[in-house]
């Protein structure tokens, strides 16, 4: 019987890892859809980036150092720099162009955008899956008193809300976030003003990227092992995050999140094959009863 | 018998009550302008009675029957044509189709999706005759995003009147348009009103006072006075919220 | 000669003209075929997006819904092969009916959100009818019926003769598609496409009017199943799954999702390019989504357009647009 | 210190200001009047590079800024309050205030001075821009403008739909801040109060300037007041 409770217990865990990696995902897409009205479908092949090219980075340190150590913490860096990056450069040649332009295309040119770079991503690091390495401080496990829960797997769910938090507090109690979020409102105004919107926006894209780049990250160790086709079911997923908790509200993705990664875990446990319709199938229910989401506005 | 009657009609928006207990009765055959500075309610009221909002609380009948609550096309489909304050047209579309998408919407026909639309005569025949009304026969086949602001503007009505209304509610009809445009569209209101009945919101006082039978004053969401237009203006209430700053 | 001409000018008429000729000039009949049945279902997908202006995330599920009942019936019951693309595509407009009506309730994205959630729950339920459906192997033991009507029979197992039955099929449907859209109803969604709002206040119920045009996306969709089905004589998951919804709307907006024929040519593209491209190089994708970036930043009429342009310069027709005063 | 000469505008595909000049001085309080769909508003859209015109010239200072864009215009000390103000709703109306600020702009303007200007934005620091009255919005719209403390200050339509006392409010301000050495340019429909305030008129119609003239002459010129004025 306290065997029962524990796996349940663990499960529980797991969904909530799950949630809080697919919450980072969301909120980093909520944030490019709540400031410039954009939905990225290419969010999920900037989190396989962060995957692949913390990676490649993690690879490349330890040949350089020999042993593993640190090497981790170097990607965890360096990659979602490099996706951000990734995120400039493509707000600054392709969705720039877009912003006049109906909301479905922007949507397809993203959509386009994730073909080119899922395909990239399998020349550069081909098709057969690799294995993502745990980093060594955090390997093994940690009794929690009721139960023995993987250490990397807490680190992440500790890490990774005060990672929000630092976002959310940027967004909400800086000049810069008020310009941001004014950007939103009333994009000409905020130029009348002397403010350079396009660069704002620019900045906006690359932070939403570079969050879909540390979920890829810290979701490396995870998975265990990385493959091209990464991204697909993981944008899924957030969308389904953001459109549970509304279109737009930080809050609302953060709820979602937890809310399908629980759902998640309890459906893996009860029926694990259709865990990813039932998922899907919950979505379906609040869009059409709850349209704005649990805790989505207007 | 009232054609169009409110009562206690109210809408809040969040905390702000946009219509504040509207008592209002419209009869038959005359024009109705509605007055009032920015934000008091003007447009609301049009939008609850044609069904593009719903009241918080009260009645709308419409002959009698209740309309409150009811979606704009089944509002439109009882005899209630709208047309808006800004241009709300088949952007793509020709005029001709313009108009004839809104005289096809009273056809029996509109459910057929297997014959040549060309071959509804009665419906393409009306539709001429509304675009000969409106006065434009000779940009029929434009794009109606093509078209001066104020085609647009007569386009608009256009539309509205396809739909047979025996009620017309127009939000400011002359908005944007030039002066001389602006006295044909005033002769334009004055001949529609021989077969429909007509509630309008304008802010240009002269056309107001020039062709309304009726003038309702709004201001705050409340109805501060009606009246013909000679006693709204002597209204001392009027004078102090309305007119007051501006004359 | 005139009136020849006027005929000539007809795009129907010159796509079936072309149709006809082209097995005869391209060498590669099968391909060929397979360009006609995903035009098909870009037309039919395009009913939506082009006419109504509803982005459909779900046409995956519409299409294999026509490929496996096809394949049921013919598995199970060796049913008449007519009977069976009916059957098809009656069930697709039935699966349509359902996620329309739910779906319908929502715009723009989020109706297409919808779409993508139904196309998900829709592909797991098939994996969950292994009996039925062969689950992740597919359904086996398809084979391609001869036309039987009546007492008259006929093979189609030669790769020619089966293209034109396939061009029979689809021209059918293109006409009665051109029907549609010409019709009052038709206009109808047009209306809905330009201005939803306005078409509600002149007194159409603009939901049950998507539902239907839904319904006979559907339709057309299913039956490009069916065909499908009995072309390559085998039906698998991967039919359902929403990559090809995806595939499906780059087809569409790759050849212009403006006119009834355009979604034709960016099928025919995307068909051609899969099957050259991806001889020569597997990761062919690559080049199908930069070219589906480029259509989508910069040529927004999809090459139909395009085309248009051209043949009205040829026909020296008057210009389109009228240059405003 | 500022030169509009002969620009052409459109919007979309009509041709709205057809050909328009004009000279402000510094100090001075401009008026640009004239009926609904004058030109007024895309002759300021124009000037400030949200419609950049097709022909013509815009100097201001001595600086050509025919082609800037608005931000790099705004950079230079124009600041403009638009139609319909556009507060931003979401945001509180300190953190409106504090989008105003330029840096590298500093001057008589900051945070404390306009709320000593306007005791109401001090009074409603934490209420989103949403929850503002018609004249609280303007009052804060034109806060905000100031806070970029510009050289040159653009007002579209001040009055538009608010109380007489607010307008009588605005008007002392935009005259008061004339007297500081702030030269303004402002559209309106309210005839009577830019008389009571401004220095020149210049009266459109159909994308030309048609009349213009000092405050004293428009005063006693009934003829272009009821033709192109009148309410």
């Amino acid at each position: 019987m306290t065997f029962d409770t524990t796996l349940i217990i663990s499960q529980l865990f797991n969904g909530l890892v799950w949630g809080i990696v697919l919450g980072l995902l969301a909120m980093g897409l909520t944030i490019i859809f709540g400031m410039m009205g954009v939905i990225n479908f290419a969010h999920g092949a900037l989190y396989l980036v962060g995957a692949y090219s913390a990676y490649t980075s993690i690879m490349a340190c330890t040949q350089w150092m020999g042993a593993a150590t640190g090497s981790f913490w170097i990607a965890l860096v360096a990659a979602p720099i490099a996706v951000g990056l990734i995120g400039m450069v493509v707000e600054f040649f392709l969705l720039r162009r877009m912003y006049e332009r109906e909301i479905i295309y922007q949507f397809l040119l993203t959509f386009g955008l994730t073909l080119v770079i899922q395909e990239l991503v399998t020349i550069i690091w081909g098709g057969m899956p690799r294995s993502f390495p745990t980093p060594d401080l955090l390997q093994g496990v940690v009794d929690l008193g009721f139960m023995l829960y993987p250490k990397y797997r807490l680190f992440v769910l500790i890490l990774t809300p005060l990672i929000m938090l630092a976002v959310w507090l940027l967004l909400v109690k800086t000049r810069y976030g008020a310009i941001i979020r004014a950007g939103t409102e009333d994009r000409d105004m905020v130029n009348l003003l002397g403010i350079n919107v396009r660069r704002v926006f620019t900045v906006v894209f690359s932070i939403g990227a570079a969050m879909a780049g540390l979920a890829g990250v810290l979701a490396g160790p995870i998975i265990g092992s990385i493959q091209p086709d990464l991204g697909n079911s993981v944008l899924l997923a957030s969308f389904v995050v953001v459109v549970v908790g509304g279109l737009g509200s930080f809050t609302g993705a953060i709820a979602g999140a937890i809310l399908v990664g629980l759902v998640k875990a309890v459906t893996s446990m009860l029926w694990a094959e259709a865990s990813n319709a039932i998922v899907f199938a919950l979505m379906a229910v609040v869009l059409v009863f709850m349209p704005q989401g649990l805790l989505g506005k207007r | 018998m009232a054609l169009l009657k409110t009562t206690k009609l109210l809408k809040y928006f969040g905390s702000l009550a946009c219509v504040y207990y509207v008592d209002l009765e419209f009869e038959e055959g005359r024009i109705y302008s509605i007055i009032g500075p920015n934000g008091a309610g003007k447009t609301s009221l049009l939008n609850l009675i044609s069904g593009h909002l719903a009241p918080s609380s009260g009645e709308i009948t419409f002959r009698d029957r209740k309309i409150d609550g009811l979606e704009s096309s089944q509002v439109s489909q009882l005899g209630i044509g709208r047309s808006f304050q800004l241009n709300n047209l088949f952007p793509a579309l020709s005029v001709f189709e313009n108009v004839r998408l809104a005289v096809q919407s009273r056809h029996p026909g509109r459910y057929n999706f297997f014959s040549n639309i060309g071959a509804y005569r009665e419906v393409n025949e009306k539709a001429d005759a509304i675009v000969d009304k409106i006065g434009l026969s000779p940009s029929s086949a434009k794009q109606a995003q093509y078209l001066s602001h104020g085609d647009k503007r007569l386009l608009e009505i256009g539309i509205a009147l396809a739909t047979d209304p025996a009620l017309l509610l127009m939000d400011e009809p002359t908005s944007g348009m030039a002066p001389e445009e602006t006295v044909m569209m005033l002769g334009f209101i004055r001949k529609l009103a021989l077969e429909h009945t007509i509630i309008f919101i304008e802010h240009k006082m002269n056309i107001v006072m020039s062709i309304s039978d009726q003038v309702i004053v709004m201001n705050q969401g409340r109805v501060i006075a009606t009246g013909t237009p000679a006693a709204v203006q002597a209204d001392p209430e009027v004078r102090r919220a309305y007119l007051g700053g501006i004359d | 000669m005139k009136s020849v001409l006027r005929f000539l000018k007809d795009p129907f008429v010159v796509i079936a003209m072309v149709s006809i000729v082209f097995p005869f000039v391209f060498p590669f009949t099968d391909l060929a075929t397979e360009m006609l049945i995903f035009g098909l279902l870009a037309v039919a997908f395009n009913l939506m997006l082009g006419y109504t202006g509803l982005l459909s995330f779900g046409h995956a599920a519409l299409f294999g819904t026509g490929a496996y009942t096809m394949g049921i019936l013919l598995v199970r019951f060796q049913v008449n092969i007519f009977l069976g693309m009916l059957a098809s595509a009656g069930m697709a407009a039935a699966i349509a009916l359902l996620i329309g009506w739910i779906s319908i309730r929502r715009h723009g994205i989020y109706f297409a959100m919808l779409t993508l959630a139904f196309n998900e729950v829709f592909y797991f339920t098939l994996t969950q009818f292994r009996d039925l459906t062969g689950g992740e192997d597919g359904l086996r033991g398809i084979y391609r019926p001869d036309l039987v009507a009546g007492p008259a029979s006929l093979s189609v197992q030669e790769p020619m003769r089966f293209y034109f039955f396939v061009l029979f099929i689809f021209l059918l449907s293109l006409l009665a598609m051109r029907r549609i859209t010409g019709s009052p109803m038709g206009s109808v969604f047009k209306a809905i496409r330009e201005n939803e709002n306005r078409a509600e206040s002149v007194g159409y119920k603009c939901r049950y009017y998507k539902i239907v045009a839904f319904v006979f996306s559907g339709f057309f969709a299913g039956l490009a199943g069916a065909l499908f089905c009995i072309y390559i004589k085998y039906v698998s998951l991967s039919f359902c799954h929403w990559s090809l919804s995806g595939e499906v709307i780059i087809m569409a907006l790759l050849g212009g999702i403006g006119s009834l024929y355009g979604p034709l040519i960016g099928a025919a593209l995307v068909t051609l390019m899969q099957d050259i491209l991806a001889g020569m190089w597997e990761r062919w994708l690559l080049l199908l989504g930069i070219i589906f970036i480029i259509f989508v930043m910069f040529f927004q009429g999809g090459v139909w357009s395009g085309i248009e342009a051209l043949s009205s310069r040829l026909f020296r027709k008057p210009e389109k647009k009228e240059i405003p005063a | 210190m500022l030169q509009v000469e002969a620009i052409h505008s459109y919007y979309g595909e009509s041709y709205v200001v057809q050909g328009i000049s004009m000279v402000l001085k510094e100090g001075e309080i401009l008026t640009l009047l004239g009926r609904n769909g004058a030109g007024k508003t895309t002759t300021l859209r124009s000037i400030v590079g949200l419609k950049p015109p097709r022909r013509g010239k815009i100097v201001f200072m001595g600086r050509e800024i025919t082609r800037m864009k608005p931000f790099e215009v705004a950079r230079l000390g124009i600041a403009m309050v638009p139609e319909e103000r556009r507060i931003f709703s979401s945001l509180t109306v300190e953190e409106n205030l504090k989008i105003g600020i330029q840096k590298g702009r500093v001057g008589r303007w900051t945070l404390e001075s306009v709320q000593k200007l306007f005791p109401i934005l001090r009074e409603r620091r934490h209420h989103r821009g949403n929850q503002l009255s018609g004249g609280e919005q303007q009052i804060l719209a034109i806060a905000r403008a100031l806070m970029g403390n510009p050289k040159f200050l653009i007002l579209d339509e001040p009055s538009e739909g608010l109380a007489p006392l607010i307008i009588k409010l605005i008007a002392e301000t935009i005259k008061s801040l004339s007297t500081e050495g702030m030269t303004i340019l402002l559209v309106e429909q309210n005839v009577e109060m830019t008389l009571q305030i401004a220095h020149r008129h210049y009266v459109l119609d159909q994308g030309k300037i048609i009349y213009s003239d000092t405050n004293e002459g428009l005063k006693n010129n009934r003829e272009i007041r009821d033709r192109y004025l009148s309410v």
